[in-house]
């Protein structure tokens, strides 16, 4: 496919103000290189992930979405993490049933010593993703506002949980 | 009963017969079922890979994927194991299989190579083990000890590994690259007096004779003097390459040198045949060629010593505390 | 952007001598790691016999001094004890790196001593027209050549190894003959591309 | 702020975009004049009114033009595209508070660490960075004007390790009138430095600058020593820690004893002592580590204790003169509280066992760098006698290995920074107590600090022979004459091209330095993080090197990796600096990220009350709603990501913030689609 050969895919990264944002800012300064298909978002905690932000990257027009938290254990917040983690799962199964690769939504650990990993993670998924194809969940009709719906589908699975 | 590949290696068939025939005899005590790989190459030992690169693998990639198709006809539990009794055979396997899977153009080229006549390896298919790790880590000390019915008390052994068993060790199975113990536990196991042999690493010349024989002269030189120092009554090896050197080449350094050493070489099979109560014709003894029958006799004349005698040259230190063993070596 | 690369001012082509030995070497050598400290040269069981410590020959390819690292008789008095490879404290592929250096000697025609050369190479002649290795033949013929004055005082042990059937007088030859051959003859094309 | 009258097509915001080249950083791969004018024009429906470029934005020359633009144009918004905000979110917002904009309107994008410096591909580097600003200036739309939170700092702090840099912190909060705990896991403070005879490159007797500094810990008023201690909770953030510290028994009533010592000269049962005397030496079941132990009361060994491993002895309480002796003791828990923490717990030696080829373990003679310190103390096993494993030969020749498990891929990479100059010393040492023969092997001399380069020219004055080379063996093997019942150093000295075997009495191993075995335990109780070789991670390598990414946890010492006395007395000076500038201050401001519930939106659901892990929030029966109680909320947003009804919020961190920044970055893969 001549498309799939230009193919660059956009990948959404969330990042912990801890560990994660670190490793990136660590990967920069040790000048370590990875694809720039990821654009980084920081939040406190890989806890505040919001599964609606999730499906808004991908109904925006992001062909995969990056989570990154602190290793379990070593929440800056003593356990939030796990609560992604718990969350993250949740919301692949319900976004994998929705037709979603499951290669788009990645979870990894990162500590603020680990820009290589980080590095070498983003180079994977972005590799992955590129042999995927384009996501076009915003030319096929899957508009951010039907995303609700299945933001309210993520948070009742996360009821079940939390 | 687990079934292995067995890969036997050229020497086997030739200057290593007696650990052909010993290792038959010790296979059937211990229910060790070794299952020939049919019409295997040679591994091409240390001279191929000096001429060239792509071939060397791909002589030793045709043994690799001839063992996993067999291993794939005989669907046994362990026969996805290919056991190598040569060190130099066992170190190319390891290694090829190593090498083709951290470095992708070796391996591509290599199944390049082999699909030219209708075969392919795909790495980590096979584990790549030496004879003595799957004598000590499957079927077990207990379970060799339980056979002897003739202790070799009174036999001083030193126990020689050589190099190409405990280095590099592609995929961590020995206990140190330096020093590692398993021979000496084996040989303890039979009841021989083992020494504490520092030079049970070190290298023999490998195939230096051939090639620079004052070099290789002073490595043999190295272990006779070694072995002598610790006033052992037998060399116990698991190398062709090894017992070739010591035995056959022995009488020439000691030429070369103007010295008088007389040590027997011999293969671990064959002792653990005689611990076995095996008659020693058939374990291949009488083929050596410095004469073990000597220091055999021996055999029976002391009681068993729990830890070797202070008559090698390292005298144990009165004064302050040693530090203890290695952590990991407690734990065993 | 690496220490190798050529600039306009350096008149030493072999600069790139490294490169080629590390891509001989199925693509990694970490030669450029290296940081000098020895620990080769000191385990090295035959040092005393070679040219160069592995050390000084490797200071020797970065400094794009090819012809007289190939001339070194070093990778030929190495006896793949892997010592030095296991000690390490850079992780030098040392082992391999002198294999590399074997061939690239073979094939340059620079090493002038014949007897290491011609040993593998009779030794890799069995193999190709066998598939095993003629232990007997290959010690005769070599010792023929090169140790002719060696031959009377080996000859007992030669004769030991016979009368104790421990050297076949034939070699033992595959079924898949054709097809190692095969094997082999594609692998060197493959050799030559690379 | 006045309201400008607005065109209601054009967003109320009027935003600033600041591209900084960061000199050649960012403008040698991002075409920076590019990012401002696409910002400009492109961003301009989104409120952006003026976008420059600058060579350094972070310049007073750079932040006045910011500050000028917000007074002369107006702007209430402000996005700097630059480094890392954790680099200098803190200089923009400061220059935009004094332009008189609320300093949270500020946003700082980077495009240094994570574009410039990980890209090499311009044009994708340039797109990703108009992403990036286009994403900040979506976010900062939404950013509210915010008062920093001020938390009030207990004036008491806990230092955690009594090696030379805890006392030092210890000393230096106590002697400025704070109150602290200093806690020590072993009966004594003192730590590596208490085992040292003399340091480099001064040859100061150890103990006799670190005794007086140990008694002034012991007696300090404002110091309470908790040694047989170790933390075991740490609850709380900074200003308010609660710790528990666990008080192992003692079994000795230290109000008693009178620290004479008779109890351990009478106690039938040796030991060896593998920690104070690194195993070389003995000490009793119950024991003071050394003669200058602070605090001088015994403790009972449990494990080798007769009486408690076989129910008979008691030797040291029928013998004590003042009764001391209470086998009855238990361990005991202690709750106190803190506003700051130190760690300084330091590092354990790297166990040379592991390079089996020096023989460590196997050959009597082959000591590690600690054994060797203990043979030259007065205090030692051998009265400061060098002599061989037999406890009375004297070497005739010594070789000492540089470099034993450092700077090494298969034990630890790194330099131990302290081995050469320890080397050295150990050189002299030998030299002035033996006249022995002293080679010293080395791959590299690293003599950086004051005087260190001198000593390395006295040591060679004195005639130690150095060989450059890495030690390859060391081995009893004897192969030539000359070297039977030696310990012979294997090695090619580098420097004449051969190898040489070298015939000893004596060899000593400058074992590397290592992270504590138990560090990665460490730092989950104190909610830190180590790097991938285990040291703990500092908050910045060289601008704040005694800080952490937690706020009120300092560390001091080799915690952060091997250094030598004076590096470590340094850092925890600098440790209670810190901690001292915020207990003067009496409080510090922290981010103002909290998260509020509204109560009309709150159903009632309770998910977020079991989410929070430290309490904050509470459900009010009365009103059937949540509420978050902002003194102990963190800010971590997890309660905000889970409300089903929408209710929380989070300050900094908002819904809306965060979706715009999504939809920002996705700006520019919309246009190309």
């Amino acid at each position: 496919m001549v498309d799939q050969e230009h193919f660059e895919p956009v990948i959404i990264g969330f990042t912990c103000n801890w560990c994660s944002y670190r490793a990136a800012d660590l990967a920069g300064t040790a000048r370590v290189k990875y694809p720039p298909n990821v654009r980084l978002i920081r939040l406190m905690c890989s806890g505040r992930l919001d599964p609606t932000f999730v499906l808004k990257a991908l109904a925006g027009g992001a062909d995969g979405v990056l989570i990154t938290g602190c290793h379990p254990g070593e929440c800056h917040y003593l356990e939030q993490n796990y609560k992604a983690l718990r969350r993250f799962l949740l919301l692949r199964r319900t976004l994998v049933a929705m037709g979603l690769e499951p290669a788009r939504v990645r979870l990894v650990w990162a500590s603020a010593a680990e820009g290589v990993k980080l590095a070498h993670e983003i180079e994977t998924m972005v590799a992955e993703i590129r042999a995927l194809g384009p996501l076009r969940w915003r030319q096929n009709g899957f508009t951010p506002d039907n995303a609700h719906d299945a933001h309210a589908f993520a948070v009742a699975a996360e009821e079940v949980s939390a | 009963m687990t079934q292995y590949l067995f890969y036997p290696g050229c020497a086997m068939e030739s200057s290593a017969r007696a650990y052909a025939a010993s290792l038959a005899s010790v296979a059937r005590t211990l229910d060790l079922d070794l299952a020939e790989v049919k019409d295997w190459n040679c591994c091409g030992a240390t001279e191929y890979l000096g001429i060239n690169l792509i071939p060397a693998y791909a002589l030793i990639g045709r043994n690799l994927a001839l063992a996993a198709q067999q291993a794939k006809q005989q669907n046994g539990s362990g026969a996805h194991t290919l056991v190598a009794s040569c060190s130099a055979c066992y170190l190319n396997l390891a290694k090829a299989d190593h090498y083709m899977a951290e470095r992708p153009v070796l391996g591509d080229r290599v199944n390049e190579a082999l699909a030219v006549g209708g075969l392919g390896y795909k790495p980590g298919t096979l584990q790549i083990r030496h004879l003595l790790d799957v004598l000590i880590n499957d079927i077990g000390i207990s379970r060799i000890r339980e056979k002897v019915t003739r202790p070799l008390h009174g036999l001083r052994v030193a126990p020689y590994l050589g190099c190409m068993v405990p280095r590099p060790d592609y995929d961590h199975r020995w206990s140190d690259h330096e020093q590692p113990d398993e021979l000496d536990r084996v040989l303890r196991a039979l009841g021989a007096e083992v020494i504490d042999f520092p030079l049970k690493s070190e290298c023999c010349g490998g195939h230096m004779p051939q090639i620079s024989p004052n070099t290789a002269f002073e490595l043999i030189r190295r272990l006779l003097q070694g072995a002598d120092q610790y006033k052992a009554d037998l060399i116990v090896t698991v190398c062709p390459m090894c017992q070739m050197n010591l035995d056959a080449y022995q009488d020439e350094t000691n030429r070369h040198f103007h010295t008088r050493y007389r040590l027997p070489t011999v293969f671990f099979t064959q002792v653990m045949g005689l611990a076995f109560g095996e008659d020693p014709g058939a374990l291949g003894f009488g083929s050596e060629i410095v004469d073990a029958r000597p220091a055999l006799a021996r055999i029976g004349t002391a009681p068993v010593a729990a830890e070797p005698s202070g008559a090698g040259p390292r005298a144990k230190a009165a004064g302050l505390p040693m530090p203890g063993r290695r952590p990991e070596e407690r734990e065993r | 952007m690496t220490a190798t690369d050529v600039s306009p001012a350096e008149p030493n082509h072999n600069l790139r001598f490294l490169e080629e030995v590390s891509a001989a070497t199925a693509g990694v050598s970490r030669l450029e790691m290296c940081i000098q400290c020895g620990t080769c040269g000191g385990s090295c069981p035959s040092a005393d016999d070679m040219d160069h410590t592995p050390r000084m020959l490797f200071a020797m390819i970065r400094a794009g001094m090819r012809d007289e690292a190939l001339r070194s008789n070093t990778p030929w008095i190495c006896v793949s004890c892997y010592h030095c490879v296991v000690r390490c404290p850079q992780d030098v592929h040392i082992a391999d790196v002198m294999y590399t250096l074997k061939s690239m000697a073979v094939r340059a025609k620079l090493y002038r001593d014949a007897k290491a050369p011609e040993f593998s190479q009779t030794f890799v002649d069995a193999i190709e027209n066998y598939g095993r290795s003629f232990e007997f033949g290959l010690a005769t013929r070599h010792y023929l050549r090169h140790f002719p004055l060696r031959l009377p005082g080996m000859a007992p042990m030669g004769l030991g190894l016979l009368t104790k059937q421990r050297m076949s007088m034939t070699p033992h030859r595959i079924d898949g003959i054709d097809q190692l051959k095969a094997i082999l003859a594609r692998a060197k094309e493959l050799e030559l591309t690379s | 702020m006045t309201t400008q009258p607005q065109d209601p097509a054009q967003p109320k915001e009027k935003i600033g975009v600041y591209v900084c080249h960061c000199g050649s950083n960012i403008a040698g791969i991002v075409d920076v004049a590019e990012v401002r004018e696409w910002a400009g024009q492109r961003l301009a429906g989104r409120g952006v009114t003026v976008a420059r470029d600058y060579k350094f934005m972070c310049s007073s020359l750079g932040q006045e033009l910011i500050e000028k633009d917000i007074k002369e144009q107006g702007l209430n918004r402000v996005v700097v595209a630059a480094c890392s905000p954790h680099l200098h979110e803190g200089t923009f917002r400061t220059a935009c508070g004094r332009a008189g904009l609320n300093p949270y309107l500020c946003e700082l994008v980077s495009i240094r660490e994570q574009v410039s410096w990980v890209h090499t591909d311009k044009h994708a580097a340039t797109d990703k960075a108009k992403a990036v600003v286009s994403g900040g200036v979506e976010r900062v739309r939404h950013h509210t004007p915010l008062e920093p939170l001020r938390v009030a700092i207990h004036p008491a702090t806990l230092v955690v390790g009594g090696g030379i840099a805890g006392i030092q912190a210890a000393l230096e909060l106590a002697d400025a009138g704070k109150k602290v705990y200093l806690v020590e896991r072993e009966p004594s403070i003192g730590g590596h430095m208490a085992q040292f005879d003399k340091t480099f490159p001064t040859l100061d007797c150890a103990a006799c600058i670190l005794t007086p500094r140990m008694v002034s810990a012991g007696n300090h008023p404002n110091i309470t020593l908790l040694t047989w201690s170790e933390v075991t909770e740490v609850h709380g953030y900074v200003g308010n820690f609660t710790v528990k510290i666990k008080q192992r028994a003692r079994h000795v009533k230290t109000e008693l004893c009178t620290g004479c010592g008779i109890c351990q000269e009478k106690c039938p049962k040796k030991v060896i002592d593998d920690v104070y005397e690194a195993g070389l030496g003995y000490r009793k079941a119950v024991y003071t580590p050394f003669p200058q132990a602070v605090p001088k009361y015994p403790v009972i060994d449990v494990e080798n204790c007769t009486y408690f491993r076989k129910g008979t002895c008691r030797a040291c309480e029928k013998l004590c003169p003042t009764g001391a002796i209470d086998f009855a003791q238990k361990d005991e828990v202690l709750t106190v509280q803190v506003g700051n923490i130190i760690l300084a717990t330091g590092f354990d030696l790297f166990n040379p066992q592991k390079v089996t080829q020096y023989g460590y373990g196997r050959l009597a003679n082959v000591f590690t760098s600690l054994e060797f310190e203990r043979l030259t103390n007065a205090a030692g096993p051998t009265n400061g006698a060098i002599v061989l494993r037999d406890g009375k030969t004297v070497p005739k020749s010594v070789g000492i290995i540089h470099c034993v498990g450092s700077r090494d891929r298969n034990f630890n990479n790194y330099c131990s920074a302290i081995c050469c100059m320890q080397s050295l010393k150990f050189a002299h040492l030998v030299k002035e107590r033996t006249g022995a023969t002293v080679y010293n092997f080395y791959i590299d001399i690293r003599t950086t600090a004051k005087a260190y380069d001198e000593f390395y020219q006295r040591v060679l004055e004195e005639g130690t022979l150095f060989v450059r080379g890495r030690v390859a063996e060391v081995t009893d093997a004897a192969r030539l004459p000359g070297e039977e019942g030696k310990l012979i150093l294997q090695v090619e000295d580098t420097l004449a091209g051969k190898q040489r075997r070298i015939p000893v009495d004596m060899v000593v191993l400058s074992a590397g330095l290592q992270p504590r075995a138990d560090a990665k335990a460490t730092a989950q109780v104190f909610g830190l993080s180590c790097s991938a070789d285990g040291w703990f991670i500092e908050k910045h390598p060289k601008l704040d090197p005694v800080a952490t990414m937690t706020e009120g946890v300092f560390i001091a010492g080799c915690i952060s990796g091997p250094k030598d006395i004076p590096a470590s007395v340094a850092q925890g000076s600098a440790a209670a600096a810190r901690v001292l500038s915020t207990i003067d201050k009496g409080e510090i401001t922290l981010e103002p990220v909290r998260a509020s519930i509204n109560a009309t939106q709150c159903s009632g659901c309770r998910i977020c009350n079991t989410l929070c892990p430290f309490g904050a929030i509470s459900f009010l029966e009365a009103d059937r709603v949540s509420e978050v109680n902002p003194a102990l909320c963190q800010g971590c947003g997890t309660c905000v990501a889970a409300c089903p009804a929408g209710a929380i919020s989070g300050t900094g961190f908002s819904n809306d913030q965060i979706l715009s920044q999504i939809e920002g970055l996705l700006m520019l893969n919309m246009e190309y689609a």
